[in-house]
């Protein structure tokens, strides 16, 4: 152990954060500067994390730190990615990485983009919620999981009512606020429970997440403690029916923000659903795999044929987002290699995908003032690599082979063939569903006619946004060609997991 | 050399994506540097292909020039390349089919770089699922193919493209999903997608339960499954239905290749996936099957002669010719290992190639037609020959090629059809002929309407009048009516492949 | 000596009047005096136990008393500052009339 | 060169000359039509060396030369091609050889090669003559070149179709000639009329062909061979006549031989696919003539003498194809005697005649089919050749004298004995030779032998039917010489007719002379006189085709008589009515019915073509594609909207978002709400209520928990 990586990713945004607040708000683009430089720390940081992780071949929990934090309580800071977290680490490296470029934006000819309103605060509140995403995915200690989490919560509300969209900010930002609040705290009573369960079968005081799993819990207590503490998460994963705040936060949501909303915090949930849920309880897991997949499905059906009817095109990405995430949930819940497998790569996937959508989105509401999509079209004319990025991801979505979308997909849909067959038929129209609305969408935005009250009015997207949208593409193709560059790490993780639920 | 030989099929596979993204690198301006580049980009896989072809030993059973790389082991798929008679003649076909479509697209102006950017794309997809001797790799390919072609449609294509594309599109994922189910089911019952383990390891499973029903149950769904995945794309009647859309709305390119060679992966899958796979049930459903095989026939030459649109009507007679080989399908089906499927066999997969040929010489003389008057209205041509005798010429030798004359390709193959499933099949067989008797209505009437009918002053005198076909279009056209004639006079040297292959495996 | 009942008994009266005058009083001056009273009595019973405690040399109790009069000193300067400021701007120092909190 | 090779060869210099002029020569004219009468003449070269190779060798029909090569692979088996050379094969060669050449020959005369090109002829219309030197002269053929191009192909369609040893490669040269039949008669495109007799003509033919497609891929499955050397070996014979079959319970051999038969009725124009023929005659007359006389036609009749081994098998079958013969024999004689142009006669005759043929093959004669085959194809080459000669010296006196008839309507002639006598004197031949005059003419023997097979085998039937019809034939043709040739001419044009050159009279001639030889080889050995001075070789020849040499049957007198009567009376009472006939008016015998073709065409468009535009543009394409199909696909598409409508109106946006989400947040305000009053904002009523709440508090845990 001879660099803190994992606590340098952690802080080195909160870092940034408080230089940015001492810079002088008026120097916009130093501050963006230094958000950037920040941001490609960051990217490096968790990019040399994730291919030590991958190309040493390694297993199980690496890079491990741990420090006394409250010793009485048994509370450490204790840091460490497995196959699992590793991606997710990256993924929050290039999305913060990718929303800071498109945020930096431009003035032309009238035409604002990114954020031209008190970067300097934007970006600091954005780091700060960036700081605690890393800090869920990294730490081993159950206290500080919640700790960061709810950093990583508090902030978006900022960041939603002061600088996003106006007609709905004050209602979505509360709205998401309180789902995941409630969500958490419902999570943190069966957390604390499990510390004093522990504390009762080990005599050890501890939230150190290594020695909860050994702690042995009965089996009754899993099975009432695991859909507390597993949907509590998954309020955040966005599961049905308690989807409702992500789609108006997303809406809500300024675009980097929405970035990473969708792309990160979603797998927040996700993330400790799994690590929490069903790595600490897995027992209970079983019990309750099969409700959990059938919430799931709703998730997937419901999600697709919804985003099919809305015309507001954000809405329509926030709706696929909550289709997605039933996949991610349904395949932890089948418990399976596959599922597990595939579900793991459906949260990177995913986040990258999203993130490109509501990038690519956030450039054409830019310019165009509306989201409402029988108003827009012919924008692949001004800004022919954001259509070419959003094709891309839209190919992702529809779960179309030789992107990552596939590769993540098709495991999923294997285990639950495993676990329950006829849920894979059901689900697996979502994907038709997928196909035509993000067709249409991507037919009525950026080909037919465009509205000649855009037309010389639509400025081209600025040299970074491309370099973001390359970036993302990149990633999404390069896992669906070569899905060896990120599905071995993701199986040592599920090999773990599958070690917990006592093979199978 | 060595390299070559051993990477050949790799080479052929991707050389065409190579090419792709080099254009990238081209200058966008310089149209016809990007047009002469894509030509060579794909006029190299044809080099190999053909290499390919003399290379290939048609007396050793099996797969042959196998190559094998890991894709995705967690799931246990690999990219698992080979091809046999079958696939190699397929194989011909794309390599052979895809320079002349995008010598045909050099009239495209708009756009050039993406155009030929997705025709190259477009060539892997289809080459892949030729090779593919992998389930995953198979469905991987079959499902990327949609893409460049989708956009290809929805881009380049004309007035009702929008409705054409996502039909095609739509149709064909959700065809597929059934297809993607049983891939799924195969793959978690056996752990792999290799089709040489498939083959032997779902064929062996045969009684017992599985997701609570029997064996034969499941094996009966998955195989309609497959079966309605494939129809679709064939396109069987009465499945059919997005076929003359897109045909229609595609360009003139886009067709050639479509009804070229996107058919055939149906008719291929039928051949390579659902006979080995599944030939209890297959020979189970034989009747079924030659019961649509005949609606296609029919009702695709009567839809032929319905129509008042030039491409549609060529259009539509894929639909009735397509039908012809998966009668022999059905007949195949119906009484394996016998030499009447063989025969039934040789004729079905002879007719994919030579419908390859004769629809994309017709679709191409559609466009040639069209780009000069701007109508596929075929009331509003009319007493053309005078004005182009060529033209004329070469219509009416490729029309009568697909009307199946003897001496040229397309009567070899439906008489080995015929013959093979007569004696299976009696009564569709003779229903079919019915179909037989109207492609010869529709062809003529095609002719009818365009060269002979009434002359119409518009385009015969006057600054309307359409101009001969260029020399640019008569070497797109040159090679494939070469074929045309060389299958029809001496056809042993591309069916005596098939048929040693046909007889290897069925 | 005096037994240990008799200094309880003193600081519970002592507090009971603080009490009573912070919540009768109007004056915020006499509040504040109140609060001090409360105080001081916790002093005592500090200094009382500490002295019938078990053992002497421990001077837990007079460390608590000083903390006391530490933290009164502040409160006090705090306070009367606050009772300052809130007279200047409303020229009252009678408790009913400040009702900010009122929402 | 060996005869196989030979055979080989035979079809090939007409189809390179096809290509030769369709990709290079087709810019000149005098080149073309070298090409074309050069690969013609090669070809009637190597056949008659041929010929006469085949003459030399004893039992020929026993060993045939032979030569076959595989072609397709099937299974493990190969599916060979080949050439044969058998007797049947040889007399067909030989006068498909003479009449193809002649009609070549006759072509460069009849499309005006040498004269100017017309003043506004158009490709794909008669040419209109043009002006020379201030006067009116026919003008060349506009597509002349096209013209050998496409009688090369069909040319080579023939050969290939008569040298072949299988059905199949002689369904290519069947189909090959359907093509150039359209493509001819179709020649002169322009012209509606032409568009719509070519379009009829192929696809009355395709009907047929697809009924003949199944029955070879039936005996293909059922002897796995197409040559006839296999397929009509004894045992394989004897084992189809005894397989039986569900339809019409044929047997085997019989539904075979059925199928193929439909085939040839599509081919050679028999009742009821009969309906092209006569419309064919929109095409040029040397056309007509290849149609009629050489090749088409004859490739029906020639191919159910082919398979008659097969077709002898089954009673049921054989009477099908007697009566059908027979009937249309006289069914299209009754038609014929109402037509006045020129060459409908000769198409219905040729019909009436075909019937012959196949009656006689109902009946078992082969020998007597094949024979009147071989002569019927001389007599009406000639016949043709000869009416087009009077049709181009009509056209040539229309064009001086400038007055617009039909130089076709035999009203609008008369007379032309003396203008054009060659052409006289040989249609007359032609005539007499189709009527059956007796003695002379070829006709008459190959007729007589018909009749005297049917008398002899007891068809009585056939017998009468065969009767009157040759009786009609001979009052129509004798109908025909009259108002064509004798008699003052009508019309001026008729008077200015002019003698063609002699490119156009030499193959007249030639014919003429075969019109009248060719029956001489033919002679029963039974007949009085001058049976014993020639022996019957052309029966024994051709008989030794089979493998069981059929025995001649016993001379009897009533078919001669009956014969000679017809013939003669028929010319006898044709020359008395039309002698005197000056106009249509006169003729009393244009009855509507037989004028209309038994109104057949018209029965054929209520029943057949309507309803099929019906089927293909409205029942298919509108209803069931268009409605069904894509409705159902449509329907799919909203029901997805809908639902997805629903599940956010219905039941995300008021449910779970509504009740349940800010339902929530709405109860836990109201609740906040309720609480409002306690907030008095005094210090004192805080602190107040803190005590008391202590004190509770305090009190509940010193008396509840602690005791």
């Amino acid at each position: 152990m001879t660099f803190p990586f994992l606590s340098a990713i952690v802080f080195a945004p909160i870092a940034a954060s408080l230089v940015m607040l001492l810079m002088p708000g008026g120097r916009k683009n130093l501050v963006r500067s230094i958000a950037l430089g920040a941001a490609v720390l960051n990217l490096g940081l968790s990019l040399w994390v994730y291919i030590t992780y991958l190309t040493r071949g390694l297993t199980g929990y690496q890079f491990v730190e741990q420090y006394e934090w409250l010793p009485v309580l048994g509370i450490t800071l204790h840091f460490g990615v497995d196959g699992m977290s590793a991606p997710l680490v990256l993924l929050t490296g290039v999305v913060m990485f990718t929303g800071v470029l498109i945020s930096w934006g431009e003035e032309r000819h009238g035409v604002s983009t990114g954020i031209q309103d008190r970067p300097r605060e934007f970006f600091a509140f954005l780091f700060i919620l960036a700081s605690g995403v890393f800090g869920v995915f990294c730490s081993l200690d159950l206290f500080m999981l919640f700790f960061f989490y709810e950093i990583a919560v508090f902030p978006m509300y900022l960041l939603i009512v002061i600088w996003g969209w106006i007609q709905t900010r004050e209602y979505a930002a509360m709205k998401l606020t309180l789902y995941l609040f409630i969500g958490s705290v419902v999570s943190l009573v069966g957390g604390l429970a499990m510390y004093w369960v522990a504390y009762q079968n080990t005599g050890v005081l501890t939230f150190d997440m290594l020695q909860l799993e050994q702690a042995g819990f009965s089996q009754a207590f899993q099975d009432f403690w695991f859909l507390p503490v597993f949907l509590g998460f998954a309020v955040l994963g966005g599961i049905w029916p308690f989807h409702n705040w992500s789609p108006d936060g997303h809406v809500a949501a300024p675009t980097a923000v929405s970035m990473f909303h969708a792309g990160v915090l979603m797998k927040l949930g996700a993330f400790a659903a799994l690590r929490v849920g069903i790595m600490l309880l897995p027992e209970g897991a079983k019990t309750w795999s099969l409700l959990i997949i059938g919430l799931a499905t709703v998730n997937v059906v419901y999600g697709a044929f919804i985003a099919f009817v809305q015309t507001d095109f954000k809405y329509v990405i926030g709706f696929s987002s909550v289709s997605h995430m039933g996949l991610v949930a349904m395949g932890f819940a089948t418990l399976s290699r596959e599922g597990m497998l595939g579900a793991g790569v459906q949260m990177f996937s995913h986040g990258i995908m999203t993130a490109l959508f509501f990038a690519v989105v956030g450039m054409v509401y830019d310019r165009a003032h509306t989201r409402h999509i029988p108003d827009l079209g012919g924008f692949v004319k001004i800004m022919p690599l954001a259509a070419v990025g959003f094709i891309i991801g839209g190919l992702v979505s529809m779960g179309m082979p030789g992107f990552s979308g596939f590769i993540a997909e098709f495991p999923i849909f294997m285990g639950v063939w495993k676990a329950q067959w006829l849920v894979a038929v059901i689900s697996i129209v979502s994907i038709v569903v997928t196909a035509a609305y993000v067709m249409l969408v991507i037919r009525r935005v950026f080909f037919g006619q465009m509205p000649e009250k855009f037309e010389g009015h639509i400025t081209p997207i600025t040299a970074l946004d491309k370099v973001a949208i390359v970036t993302l593409c990149l990633l999404m193709v390069g896992i669906g060609l070569f899905p060896r560059i990120m599905v071995p790490m993701v199986q040592t993780g599920v090999e773990n997991i599958l070690r917990l639920l006592g093979g199978s | 050399m060595d390299y070559l030989r051993s990477h050949l099929l790799s080479l052929i596979l991707f050389v065409p994506t190579l090419g792709a993204l080099l254009l990238l690198l081209l200058p966008r301006r310089n149209a016809s540097l990007l047009r002469w580049f894509s030509l060579a980009a794909s006029l190299v896989p044809l080099g190999l292909a053909i290499w390919l072809w003399m290379q290939f030993v048609p007396d050793q059973a099996g797969f042959q020039f196998e190559e094998q790389y890991t894709w995705y082991e967690a799931i246990g798929s690999s990219l698992h390349l080979g091809v046999d008679g079958l696939s190699l003649t397929m194989v011909l076909l794309t390599t052979l089919l895809t320079p002349l479509a995008i010598l045909a697209s050099f009239s495209i102006s708009d756009r050039v770089q993406p155009y030929m950017m997705l025709f190259l794309l477009l060539e892997t997809g289809m080459l892949g699922v030729f090779m593919a001797l992998d389930l995953l790799i198979f469905f991987v390919f079959w499902e990327i193919g949609l893409v460049p072609m989708y956009f290809l449609i929805n881009q380049w294509g004309s007035s009702n493209r929008d409705y054409a594309s996502l039909k095609f599109m739509i149709y064909t994922m959700g065809g597929s999903l059934g297809l993607l189910l049983g891939i799924q089911l195969l793959g978690v019952l056996f752990g792999t997608f290799d089709l040489v383990a498939l083959y032997d390891g779902w064929n062996a499973l045969n009684e017992g339960v599985l997701l609570g029903m029997s064996v034969g149950t499941v094996k009966a769904i998955a195989f309609w499954a497959f079966v309605i995945a494939f129809a679709i794309k064939v396109p069987v009647w009465p499945f059919h239905t997005w076929l003359p859309d897109a045909h229609t709305e595609a360009p003139t390119a886009g067709s050639m290749i479509l009804a070229g060679v996107l058919l055939k992966l149906g008719a291929y899958g039928f051949l390579r996936l659902v006979l080995p796979l599944y030939p209890e049930q297959a020979r189970v459903f034989a009747g079924a099957l030659a019961l649509l095989a005949t609606g296609a026939i029919v009702f695709g030459a009567f839809g032929s002669f319905g129509q008042k649109d030039f491409k549609r009507l060529v259009a539509y007679s894929s639909v009735n010719h397509m039908g012809f080989v998966v009668l022999g399908i059905a007949a195949a089906a119906l009484a394996r290992g016998t030499s009447d499927a063989h025969i039934a066999l040789n004729g079905a997969v002879l007719q994919m190639f030579n419908h390859g040929l004769s629809a994309a010489g017709m679709f191409f003389l559609v466009g040639v037609i069209y780009e000069r008057t701007h109508t596929r209205n075929l009331d509003e041509f009319g007493g053309l020959f005078p004005v182009l005798p060529i033209y004329g010429g070469i219509l009416l030798y490729t029309s009568m090629a697909s009307l199946g004359l003897p001496g040229l390709n397309g009567f070899v193959s439906e008489f080995l059809v015929v013959r093979g499933s007569w004696p299976l099949l009696t009564v569709y067989t003779a229903v079919s002929m019915l179909g037989l008797l109207f492609t010869g209505a529709y062809i003529l009437k095609a002719i009818y309407k365009v060269l002979h009918g009434p002359a119409n002053e518009h385009w015969t005198h006057g600054e309307h009048k359409v101009a001969e076909i260029s020399v640019r279009e008569i070497i797109v056209m040159a090679p494939l009516m070469v074929l045309i004639l060389w299958i029809g006079v001496w056809p042993a040297w591309i069916l005596d492949v098939i048929n040693k292959a046909v007889v290897a495996l069925f | 000596m005096v037994p240990l009942t008799w200094y309880v008994v003193l600081s519970a009266a002592l507090f009971s009047i603080g009490l009573f005058g912070v919540l009768s009083r109007r004056n915020a001056i006499a509040i504040l005096l109140g609060v001090e009273l409360m105080l001081n009595a916790v002093n005592v019973n500090l200094a009382a136990f500490w002295r019938y405690g078990s053992d002497l040399t421990k001077m837990t109790g007079q460390v608590f008393a000083i903390i006391v009069f530490a933290v009164a000193a502040a409160e006090v300067a705090v306070g009367l500052a606050l009772v300052i400021s809130v007279y200047r701007r409303h020229n009252t120092v009678i408790a009913d009339e400040i009702d900010l909190l009122k929402w | 060169m060996t005869t196989e090779t030979l055979l080989w060869l035979i079809p090939l210099p007409p189809l390179l000359a096809f290509f030769t002029i369709w990709l290079v020569t087709n810019r000149s004219k005098s080149l073309s039509h070298t090409v074309a009468v050069g690969a013609a003449l090669l070809s009637w070269a190597g056949s008659m060396l041929v010929f006469v190779r085949a003459l030399g060798v004893e039992h020929l029909g026993a060993h045939p030369f032979e030569s076959a090569v595989n072609w397709l692979p099937t299974g493990d088996a190969w599916l060979k091609i080949g050439v044969r050379l058998d007797p049947l094969t040889t007399v067909t060669l030989f006068f498909v050889a003479w009449t193809v050449l002649m009609i070549f020959l006759y072509s460069v005369g009849y499309h005006n090669y040498g004269q100017p090109p017309g003043d506004h002829d158009r490709p794909g219309l008669p040419p209109h003559g043009a002006t020379l030197a201030g006067r009116q002269v026919p003008s060349i053929e506009p597509m002349y070149s096209r013209f050998f191009a496409f009688i090369g192909l069909f040319a080579f369609g023939m050969y290939t179709l008569v040298v072949s040893d299988n059905l199949l490669t002689l369904f290519v040269g069947w189909e090959i000639m359907g093509l150039c039949s359209y493509l001819l008669i179709g020649f002169w495109y322009a012209k509606p009329s032409a568009r719509d007799a070519a379009v009829k003509a192929f696809m009355t033919t395709r009907i047929g062909d697809v009924f003949m497609l199944l029955g070879i891929a039936f005996i293909y499955s059922a002897t796995g061979s197409l040559s006839y050397g296999e397929i009509f070996r004894e045992e394989v014979l004897h084992t189809l006549a005894s397989v039986p079959t569900p339809i019409f319970g044929l047997s085997a051999a019989g539904l075979m031989g059925l199928l193929l038969f439909i085939g040839a009725v599509g081919k050679s124009a028999q009742f009821p696919l009969h309906v092209w023929l006569p419309d064919a005659m929109e095409g040029p007359t040397p056309v007509s003539a290849m149609i009629h006389a050489a090749t088409m036609v004859s490739a029906g009749v020639y191919m159910t003498i082919r398979i008659f081994p097969l077709l002898s098998l089954d009673a049921a079958t054989m009477s099908i194809v007697a009566f059908s013969g027979a009937f249309t024999a006289l069914f299209a004689a009754t038609i014929a005697v109402a037509q006045n142009d020129i060459k409908r006669v000769l198409a219905f005759s040729t019909i009436s005649q075909l019937g012959y043929m196949m009656a006689a093959l109902g009946i078992g004669a082969y020998v007597a089919a094949a024979f009147h085959l071989v002569t019927h194809a001389f007599f009406k080459a000639l016949l043709f050749l000869g009416s087009g000669s009077v049709i181009h010296g009509m056209e040539h006196g229309v064009l001086h004298t400038g007055d617009h008839v039909d130089p076709q309507d035999m009203f609008n002639m008369g007379g032309l004995r003396r203008r054009m006598p060659i052409t006289f004197w040989t249609f007359l031949i032609g005539g007499f030779a189709l009527s059956g005059f007796p003695l002379i003419t070829a006709g008459f023997w190959s007729k007589d032998e018909i009749l005297a097979d049917a008398f002899g085998h007891g068809h009585l039937a056939v017998f009468t039917t065969l009767a009157v019809a040759a009786f009609l034939t001979a009052f129509y043709t004798m109908r025909q010489i009259t108002l064509t040739f004798l008699g003052p001419a009508r019309t001026k044009a008729a008077e200015h007719a002019q003698e063609t050159k002699w490119t156009m009279t030499t193959p007249l001639v030639v014919l003429a002379a075969f019109a009248i030889g060719y029956g001489w080889v033919g002679i029963p050995e039974h007949f009085p006189v001058l049976g014993p001075l020639s022996a019957n070789w052309f029966h024994s020849f051709v008989g030794g085709t089979l493998a069981e040499h059929p025995e001649a049957v016993a001379f009897s007198v009533v078919p001669l008589l009956t014969s000679l009567a017809v013939a003669l009376g028929g010319l006898l009472i044709g020359w008395l009515v039309y002698r005197n006939v000056r106009t249509a008016e006169h003729d009393r015998l244009q009855i509507p019915l037989l004028k209309n073709k038994w109104y057949i065409d018209e029965i054929y468009q209520v029943v057949f073509i309507r309803p099929s535009f019906w089927l293909a543009e409205t029942l298919t394409s509108k209803w069931i594609d268009g409605a069904l199909i894509d409705g159902v696909l449509h329907g799919i598409g909203r029901l997805t909207g809908r639902l997805g409508h629903t599940l956010r109106n219905y039941i995300d946006k008021p449910v779970i978002n509504e009740f349940f989400g800010d339902g929530t947040a709405h109860v836990a305000q109201w609740f906040g709400r309720s609480l409002r009053p306690i907030q008095t904002g005094r210090v004192q009523n805080y602190m107040l209520l803190a005590l008391l709440i202590f004190m509770l508090v305090g009190s509940v845990v010193f008396y509840v928990l602690l005791a």
